[in-house]
């Protein structure tokens, strides 16, 4: 079914710390893998260090100690320039949505192409697609102060996935969206991945966990737990049913 | 990688952008008043010096005994040839009895008296071009062909005029200084202002994969477009100020205040500043962008 | 079990329409009336005008049409001097928070307090007590940058609660928190509400609607139906079952 | 309202604020610059107009016919006495005749000749100080007794550099006008931008319940301190320059750049800058915050 996994790793945490100037270590010697074309939750409670570790990951911050391997390369003491063409090669939803208020819709999700240089013709025909698919074919040169919640976070996420990355990072990604649309969007994932992109979703919906049978990454008190997937109790208005491993074909 | 070439992404263009032509136009134009000022007392300067040093007045006293007149009358002449013959002289001139006379009436009454006595003679004399003739030297030949000849420069109260005008010249160039300091403080200040706002953006930028060179390019170009943008205009609305001043200053006696608007260069000078305001809003641009981005990772 | 719905009414929507600049009525025809000591859920799509209802409830911005009661005064044609007194009569939890990033958490939650003229020594008193039940207790000087996402929305609950509103509106507050402390703050909305407090709470999370017994207001197209509590299918990873009527008490 | 007695809500208290004060520093630094010079050109002015307006000299045409000494010796003594009754005048001197000599002098080639000419004679009058005598109605009366005599005021060439100084002082209080203008502009601006940042502020603060004026207290306090922080800095920096551009002034010649250092009233005028500012900034600050919330309902 998926297409990717070669075996290869995308990302690779060797005791890895992260303190805040001279606070306490927020994560303690966290070590994991993650297989390229993998699909992981992260959990845990508020404040655990989730939004930390994805920072980690999508390289915004460097950790206090330990290796960071991303696409085999070492990026815990690598070079400052060697990092822009790495990020190019992630999607990230940011938990605070982080879009350009002064910028439309259009705009704010054309950024990663723009940065990539790529074509004005390809990015008008690529992004009204994808604002359109997640339910914002109306918005589409609306600023986002004047959007909903959900409809920033859909902006937010469509402009993570513009680029087909070949590893998105999702922080809490549904917070401000309804269930029906929370499926929706987890469903884009799901698809991104089939086609090879390696996911990795901090969230607090368990009900989204428990649909997609996808292993988790659980962080508590500063202390990773690589999970199964989470026992199936019931899926409360979730549609029809558990998608084991991911997905509906 | 073609983000070079290709346009700017409208990432910079928000409201608070405003800010920044707007002071840059306030600073121009008060740099542009302190430039032209400093300019144009130089210019005055210049004339007066010129003035000053330009003509001299030689007096030849009268001579007595028999032939008095006649005798006076040779040694003017011989005094007059003697300066025609000299390399620093560009034109020597007895002045005619009559002018003479006219300016000795308040003392002597009537110019009839002026016949009868051994009134000194008067020439007029132009000093060449940049020439500064040894006046001591010059003394003594002409006292050679007109015994007790003296020179006159001129230079009682121009002088004095000319250390007053070098004095304001050095305190308006001090001044413009100091505008200038200040108004390249503003320009930077106002640049890094504005970019606070935009911090957020940046962050967003580079994590999004954009190097520091690209996401420096976008801010710097907008601040340079701003910048100049308010350079010229101030530079606009000093126009019409400096054109009234212009007039005020026609107004005062001529002859003290010579022609002191600006030169072709000056004017020039005066449109440098937009584009240098601009040049430094642009360099102030890039190098916050550039320390906002390394303090990221 | 409620002390007090004396029978009076918080508020009373008639006829209110609601339309940005000259687009279409964003909300067409809202009528509906909360009893003083009320709870009601705010539920419906993502962009379907829950938080457009909910500003016109927080005096945020008058109807496009319609009247609007609140503690008997008639507030979409009231003078604006009118309606200080009664904005502190409300608590309200912003969709987006709106924390002040330069103020710590203990300053961010006094506001509403000092803006009311209370002395410092009671702020001193109250505010840590209210933080450290919202599980802030060793985040009170940090200021909102620093903290967590969850621990965010926490402080912005915090200040909503602290002057024991009349009215609460909370605005997708368990958004960027886990289950177990979602349910905690229902339980502190809930524990408000026996207190004589009317609450409002627009969310997505089906989990908490279907587990705490409450009235929904539902939002869908522009027009609001008010629903009776909803079925309880089951309560997934919301603790051990239903609370009808709300709280635990 | 007991919010109206207590201390400020730390709510404006960020690093924006830091703007505000560094361009009033600048801002009223230029304005100090431009009011001092305007000031001390008053001065200047002042003092060469009461030079200049403070003597005169008459002349005396010497009489002809017999008698000729007495009777010029006599008018000279009316003319003098006539002067000393006017109210307007404070002395009146007789120019001795060997000072009249001395400046015939190069004129007449020897002292002697000059008892056998009918030289005019010479009155130093000091006008009483502020006073403004009829030049033309003491001409009348003078030559009653007089007949021929004449005023000369000594204006000759300092009415020139008075009218030169006169229109350097309206030109550097047009300047100091403008200069005032844009400052003023500069500090309003830059309140405005200062408040740009703390919208977000505003509103929670608005709908928290906060009513308008004590929302616009909170800010227009902060913009008055900062300003006034940032004028005092100004001011301080001023201070300095100033002493140096003294420095500078006192190496021109004393004769035509008499004291122009600042007096008292001067510097407090230069000492009301920063308030000045400050206040503008806090009744900026006030009226912004006070549109943006009229804005909000
Ligand atoms: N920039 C920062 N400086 C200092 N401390 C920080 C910073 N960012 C986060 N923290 C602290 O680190 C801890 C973990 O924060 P983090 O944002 O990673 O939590 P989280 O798991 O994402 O929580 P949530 O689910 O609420 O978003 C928190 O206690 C927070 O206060
Ligand atoms: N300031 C505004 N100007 C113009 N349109 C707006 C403005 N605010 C909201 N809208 C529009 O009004 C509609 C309703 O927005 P609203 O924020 O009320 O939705 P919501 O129900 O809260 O959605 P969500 O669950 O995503 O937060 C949306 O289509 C949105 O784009
Ligand atoms: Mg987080
Ligand atoms: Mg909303």
């Amino acid at each position: 079914m998926r297409q990717a996994s070669h075996g290869k790793i995308a990302v690779r945490f060797e005791s890895v710390g992260l303190r805040y100037g001279s606070g306490p270590e927020v994560l303690q010697d966290i070590s994991f893998t993650l297989d390229q074309g993998s699909f992981h939750f992260l959990t845990g409670p508020s404040g655990a260090g989730k939004t930390s570790l994805l920072s980690l990951l999508y390289l915004a911050r460097r950790p206090s100690r330990g290796s960071i391997r991303l696409f085999d390369e070492e990026v815990s003491t690598a070079a400052r320039a060697a990092l822009p063409p790495l990020r190019r090669r992630l999607g990230v939803v940011f938990q605070e949505f982080r879009l350009l208020d002064h910028l439309s819709a259009l705009d704010n999700v054309a950024l990663p192409l723009r940065v990539a240089g790529v074509a004005e013709a390809d990015i008008h025909r690529h992004v009204p697609e994808l604002l359109a698919w997640v339910g914002l074919g109306d918005h589409m040169h609306a600023k986002p102060p004047t959007l909903s919640g959900g409809q920033k976070q859909r902006v937010a996420i469509a402009r993570a996935v513009i680029n087909r990355p070949e590893l998105l990072v999702a922080d809490e990604p549904t917070g401000n969206v309804d269930d029906r649309t929370a499926l929706r969007l987890l469903h884009l994932f799901s698809e991104l991945n089939k086609l090879g992109t390696t996911v990795v979703i901090a969230t607090h919906n368990e009900g989204l966990v428990r649909r997609f049978q996808f292993p988790r990454l659980h962080l508590e008190a500063g202390k990773l737990d690589v999970l199964p997937p989470m026992a199936l109790t019931a899926s409360v208005g979730m549609g029809t049913g558990p998608i084991p491993g991911g997905g509906q074909s | 990688m073609i983000g070079f070439l290709r346009s700017d992404l409208p990432v910079a263009r928000d409201a608070s952008g405003l800010f920044l032509p707007w002071l840059v136009a306030v600073m121009v134009f008060l740099a542009c008043l302190a430039l032209s000022g400093a300019m144009s007392l130089d210019s005055l300067l210049d004339r007066w010096s010129r003035d000053a040093s330009g003509t001299l007045t030689v007096q030849v006293p009268a001579a007595t005994g028999a032939n008095a007149e006649t005798e006076t009358n040779d040694r003017v002449e011989r005094a007059v040839r003697l300066l025609e013959t000299d390399a620093q002289v560009a034109t020597a001139m007895a002045v005619p009895r009559e002018r003479l006379a006219e300016m000795l009436e308040p003392w002597l009454g009537s110019a009839e008296l002026m016949d009868s006595l051994p009134v000194p003679r008067l020439i007029d004399v132009t000093v060449a071009p940049g020439a500064m003739p040894d006046l001591d030297a010059l003394v003594e030949r002409l006292r050679a062909v007109a015994p007790g000849a003296a020179i006159d420069d001129h230079r009682v109260w121009l002088a004095r005029l000319i250390r007053l005008a070098e004095g304001l010249r050095l305190l308006a160039w001090a001044v413009i200084g100091l505008v200038a300091l200040a108004t390249a403080a503003m320009v930077v200040h106002a640049t890094r202002t504005a970019l606070a706002v935009h911090r957020p953006h940046i962050e967003v930028l580079h994590l999004i994969g954009a190097t520091d060179a690209y996401i420096a390019r976008q801010f710097a170009r907008r601040a340079f477009a701003l910048a100049l943008l308010g350079g010229v205009g101030g530079l606009a609305l000093s126009g019409p100020v400096l054109w009234g001043i212009g007039r005020l200053v026609q107004r005062l006696e001529g002859g003290l205040v010579p022609d002191i608007t600006l030169g072709m260069g000056q004017w020039l000078v005066l449109l440098l500043l937009p584009p240098v305001a601009g040049v430094l809003s642009m360099l102030t641009a890039r190098r916050t962008v550039r320390r906002t981005l390394t303090r990221l990772l």
